[in-house]
């Protein structure tokens, strides 16, 4: 029953994280875009615009429902919530201070590289349930790129497992040393494009690809529903970020108290600016082309940096 | 020696079928032929190394519709403007498309606009107008409400 | 009906007073700061729309950015000419967008033809005949500052509307094509002063 | 009028097996389609089968209502043609006016035609890499190359205090002389141009994704593009050497000293840089002509205000930044032309589209389209 309880907790707080990350994201994303494009950004509501992603929320609460004619009703309905509740549970595992995550479970790295894997499951039904040619092939689109990218993710993760000696998110974060960092560089990076391409964004955007299938799997979402969606990517960015940030970094391991904190989240900070600086950067790939990065070269990548931190290992 | 002697004294080498058939109109060299003859013309010209199409339009003259087709060489650096008439009651003839690929979209346009029939074009449909538009709107006697005329300001 | 309208006619049953006009005020705010657009550029006038949205102009810092999916916008922004072969798709893409919404008719051949009034066989001779306008931009076409003036002037409508349904504005169609003054495109293209 | 889809037999397999065909609607409101362009397209799997354009939805009769219009009246109207070029429309019709009516134009009344069309080149290729570019999914190239144009528009609005539908060339000459200061302003762009154009050559097409993304894509061999009657950027980027400004070298562009800019592969990269480097080679035209224009006249002295030319028929066609762009004319010696027909090269360059996009995959089928750079204004007139 603690469990229970515990467990609502930490899921209301990972929904009002996400809510909070998705807020300020949308800002900033919006000001760092509009940096790169020689522009301004949101200017009017509130000081430098903060209050443009709240004005936006409303409008949107408030916008009107749509559910299409020929969509499969429940199942339309449903499937934002498919979507948002792996990425809420992975957060549940992020080890936010030393020692301490909120599920403290044997194998919460697994369960981290596994449970936001499962909203291909909501992306699909979303653009099946549309009855929409644009929403369906964004959603088999999503579905195949989520799949193939999960492995080289894992893989990646994989590494920093074999060096700490555990699966466990919070063993890995408390047994990590400042040389990790130059020995699982390729390991990192492996987890950062593979991080970009589970979340859908550019330049692994194409299940939503604007210029070609207007806006994907969420094409017929309106209002609150592709509000949803939206929020989904930001809490992803902020999942992968914070987790890429203490176990590939340290998440500031070692520095007293509040100083250890600031760090962390500044680096997560730092990773997910990135995110989006490459987003507002580079062009799109094609799918093949998306496929072939995962299968011939990610995935190759990983598993070499597997061997060498095999080998690093036995010749410790 | 001007662009259009050139031209003519070129063609009376290189095909004294066509040398005949030419003529200067209003400083532009063209050949004018019957429509029976346009395809036979087209391909001679088409040999001769005149490989672009560039336009295929017609024109509304009340009795007739005269066609024009400006067809240009890189060889001979040269154009002119093939023309054939049709009469307005029986308004069609054949297709270039078989000559230039080129006469497909732009003899969809002349039949779109004009009503002028296209035999043996793969894919004579309107092109411009909306597929159920009733009537060809460059004919000079075209009615339609839709049109406000302008009011003569000059 | 949307919840927006539950929550409106509730309060409006409640006799109205300082609820609903706080959070009218609220509404009002959220959605004149976030006028999404759609862009239904057709002719010459996409182009200044595009200008808007890009780096000299920058439409993002009044809050509004075109997004191309109508299901995800609040205002269409008709920019250019629009043809009879063209008006099935506009209408039919208005429909798509979530209520509220609103149309602005940017250009002269989007409020009565423009230069096209007379003597052309295929062109609606202004958006207003079969969509409900909220705002006209003058011009052939229109500068980007109007365009983004228009927009806030549309940001002013949207600000004093109230979510109660007996208190919505009324929107009406110009239905019957009356003759709209025209002026001659040497009058009208770069002046673009919005009236 | 409907949207509705025609249907079609399906395709086979090799098998003999008919393949389920998913057919997809693009348009008339895409944000791929530059426009109002609508694509019907059948697709096996991810790989296009066939795709059908459907134009028109920008069809406003143009031509018709020339008919009712004096020659001045025209030149606005010829604005409206390609919007992303409006100059060149201008320069065309009013060539084909001059010819019609035997008018002889100024010198310096030419050079400035030159220099804006130049200038106009810049921005509409400009226009055409940058949404290229937003067609790939790299935006914010986009707004790069914009901002490069729009220092074109601002040097236009100077002229003739218009942003984007200018009437400035007119029968006889143009509209207005430059004002004080222009044509150093003009100067001071196209030396700045030089280094902004290498950065987005850099930026974009040294890409990896942008490479992996455009070469090989939507190659158009030299025969077909002749035989389909491609002009411009997408005749050239497949190795053909045509080009107008060189071939017909009318105007002042006999005196000019430039290279033709053509392509090796005919792919939709090589179409898409030959407008890039085709930018400094207006560059340098523009400084050419500045360096010798002298003062002068800038209209032909004597010109009625009510143009009839005597009965007859003129064609003429200039290079514009779509490939050659033509009005031919038809008058029966009153005041209004009798006939007039514009020749529009993205009109016949999107008739090739059917023929590249094939056997591509969709993402594929846009950056073709992107490539052969329709303006519907012009398509559809």
């Amino acid at each position: 029953m603690n469990g229970f309880v515990w467990g609502l907790i930490v899921g209301l707080a990972a929904g009002l994280l996400i809510a909070i990350a998705a807020l300020i994201g949308v800002w900033w994303e919006r000001k760092v875009a509009a940096k790169i494009q020689m522009r301004l950004g949101p200017q009017e509501a509130g000081p430098a615009g903060l209050l443009q992603t709240l004005a936006d929320t409303i409008k949107l609460v408030l916008k009107e429902d749509i559910t299409p004619n020929q969509a499969d009703e429940p199942i339309f309905r449903f499937a934002p919530f498919l979507v948002f509740v792996p990425c809420a549970a992975a957060l549940a595992v992020v080890p936010f201070a030393t020692g301490w995550a909120p599920f403290n479970i044997a194998s919460s790295a697994l369960f981290f590289l596994a449970v936001p894997a499962l909203s291909v499951i909501g992306i699909l039904l979303a653009g099946w349930s549309s009855r929409n040619t644009y929403a369906s092939i964004g959603g088999v689109r999503g579905a195949a790129q989520m799949i193939s990218y999960e492995l080289p993710r894992t893989l990646s993760v994989l590494s920093l497992c074999l060096l700490a000696g555990s699966i466990s998110t919070v063993g890995i974060r408390d047994a990590w040393r400042w040389w990790w960092i130059p020995l699982t560089a390729v390991g990192f990076l492996v987890y950062f494009i593979a991080s970009i391409a589970e979340l859908n964004r550019g330049p692994f955007d194409l299940p939503e690809a604007e210029s070609e299938l207007v806006a994907g799997y969420f094409a017929d979402y309106s209002g609150i529903r592709w509000a949803i969606f939206m929020m989904v990517e930001y809490g992803g960015m902020v999942a992968a970020s914070l987790f890429g940030a203490a176990l590939f970094f340290g998440g500031g391991l070692g520095l007293p108290g509040a100083l250890g904190a600031v760090v962390f989240v500044i680096l997560a900070c730092t990773l997910a600016t990135v995110m989006i600086w490459v987003k507002w950067t580079f062009p799109r790939m094609r799918p093949d082309q998306l496929m072939g990065l995962a299968w011939k070269v990610l995935t190759p990548m990983a598993l070499v940096q597997l061997l060498v931190v095999g080998a690093v290992i036995a010749w410790l | 020696m001007t662009g259009f002697e050139q031209l003519q004294t070129r063609l009376a080498e290189l095909s004294p079928k066509l040398y005949p058939l030419f003529s200067e109109e209003f400083g532009d060299a063209v050949i004018g032929v019957e429509r029976s003859q346009l395809i036979e013309t087209a391909e001679e010209l088409r040999a001769l190394g005149f490989d672009r199409l560039g336009m295929v339009t017609a024109i509304d003259r009340q009795e007739w519709f005269t066609l024009v087709y400006r067809v240009a060489s890189r060889s001979l650096s040269a154009a002119v403007f093939l023309k054939t008439r049709v009469p307005r009651e029986d308004a069609h003839l054949d297709s270039l498309c078989g000559v230039w690929p080129a006469a497909n979209w732009q003899e969809r346009e002349v039949f779109d606009l004009f009503g002028i029939v296209f035999d043996g074009h793969p894919d004579l449909r309107r092109i411009l107008l909306p597929e159920d538009w009733v009537g060809y709107p460059l004919r000079k006697d075209y009615e339609d409400d839709r049109i406000i005329r302008r009011p003569d300001y000059i | 009906m949307a919840l927006v309208d539950r929550i409106g006619a509730g309060l409006e049953s409640l006799g109205g007073g300082i609820i609903l006009t706080t959070v009218d005020s609220l509404v009002g705010w959220s959605r004149g700061q976030s006028l999404w657009a759609f862009p239904m550029g057709t002719a010459c006038c996409a182009m200044e729309l595009i200008a808007a949205s890009f780096n000299k102009f920058d439409f993002d810092r009044l809050g509004t950015f075109p997004r191309p999916d109508p299901r995800h916008t609040d205002v269409m922004i008709i920019a250019g000419t629009i043809t009879e072969k063209m008006k099935p798709a506009v209408s039919r893409l208005y429909e798509q967008m979530p209520d509220p919404k609103w149309v602005i008719a940017m250009g002269n051949c989007a409020v009565s033809g423009g230069i096209f009034y007379y003597d052309s066989y295929s062109v609606v001779r202004g958006a207003d005949s079969f969509l409900p306008v909220d705002v006209f931009i003058a011009g052939c076409p229109p500068r980007p500052e109007s365009l983004q003036d228009g927009v806030l002037q549309l940001r002013e409508l949207v600000r004093t509307e109230s979510i109660a349904p007996g208190k919505r504005r009324e929107r009406t169609l110009n239905l019957p094509q009356a003759p709209v003054a025209h002026t001659g495109s040497t009058i009208a293209e770069g002046s673009g002063e919005v009236e | 009028m409907t949207l509705q889809i025609e249907s079609r037999t399906p395709a086979l397999d090799d098998a003999g097996h008919p393949v389920e065909e998913l057919v997809l609607n693009v348009g008339p409101s895409h944000p791929s389609t530059h426009g109002v362009g609508r694509m019907i397209v059948h697709l096996d799997g991810d790989v296009v089968v066939k795709v059908t354009p459907v134009i028109g939805y920008l069809h406003r009769g143009i031509e018709k209502m020339a008919e009712n219009r004096t020659y001045l009246q025209i030149v606005p109207l010829t604005d409206r043609l390609d919007y992303v070029g409006s100059m060149y429309a201008n320069w065309a019709y009013c060539r084909a006016v001059e010819r019609l009516a035997g008018i002889r134009v100024p010198e310096r009344a030419e050079y400035l035609r030159v220099i804006v069309c130049e200038l106009q080149r810049i921005a509409s290729h400009m226009m055409s890499i940058g949404s290229s570019a937003a067609d790939t999914g790299a935006f914010s190239m986009f707004i790069y190359t914009f901002d490069v144009r729009e220092g074109v528009v601002e040097l236009f609005e100077n002229l003739c205090g218009s942003r984007l539908t200018y009437n400035y060339v007119r029968p006889g000459g143009v509209s207005k002389d430059v004002p004080e200061g222009w044509t150093d302003d003009v100067l001071a762009f196209t030396g700045s141009l030089g280094p902004r154009l290498d950065e987005l050559d850099r930026l974009f097409f040294g890409n990896t994704i942008t490479r992996g993304r455009l070469k090989g894509v939507g190659v158009l061999s030299p025969e077909d593009a002749v035989a389909w009657g491609a002009s411009g950027p997408a005749v050239r980027g497949s190795g053909v050497n045509w080009d107008l400004r060189q071939h017909r070298a009318y105007s002042v562009y006999p005196r000019m000293e430039f290279d033709v800019v053509v392509g090796e592969r005919g792919d939709a990269y090589d179409r898409a840089r030959v407008r890039l480097l085709e930018c400094y080679e207006s560059a340098k035209i523009i400084e050419q002509c500045i360096a010798q224009m002298r003062a002068g006249a800038i209209m032909t002295e004597g010109l009625p205000r009510l143009l009839a030319p005597p009965v007859g028929e003129a064609y003429d066609h200039i290079e514009s930044a779509r490939g050659s762009l033509g009005v031919y004319l038809v008058s029966d010696g009153s005041e209004r032309p009798y006939r007039m027909k514009v020749r529009s090269p993205a009109f016949c360059n999107l008739a090739l589209l059917p023929l590249l996009a094939v056997g591509h995959t969709l993402p594929d089928l846009v950056v073709i389209l992107g490539s052969l750079d329709p303006v519907f204004g012009e398509v559809d007139r």
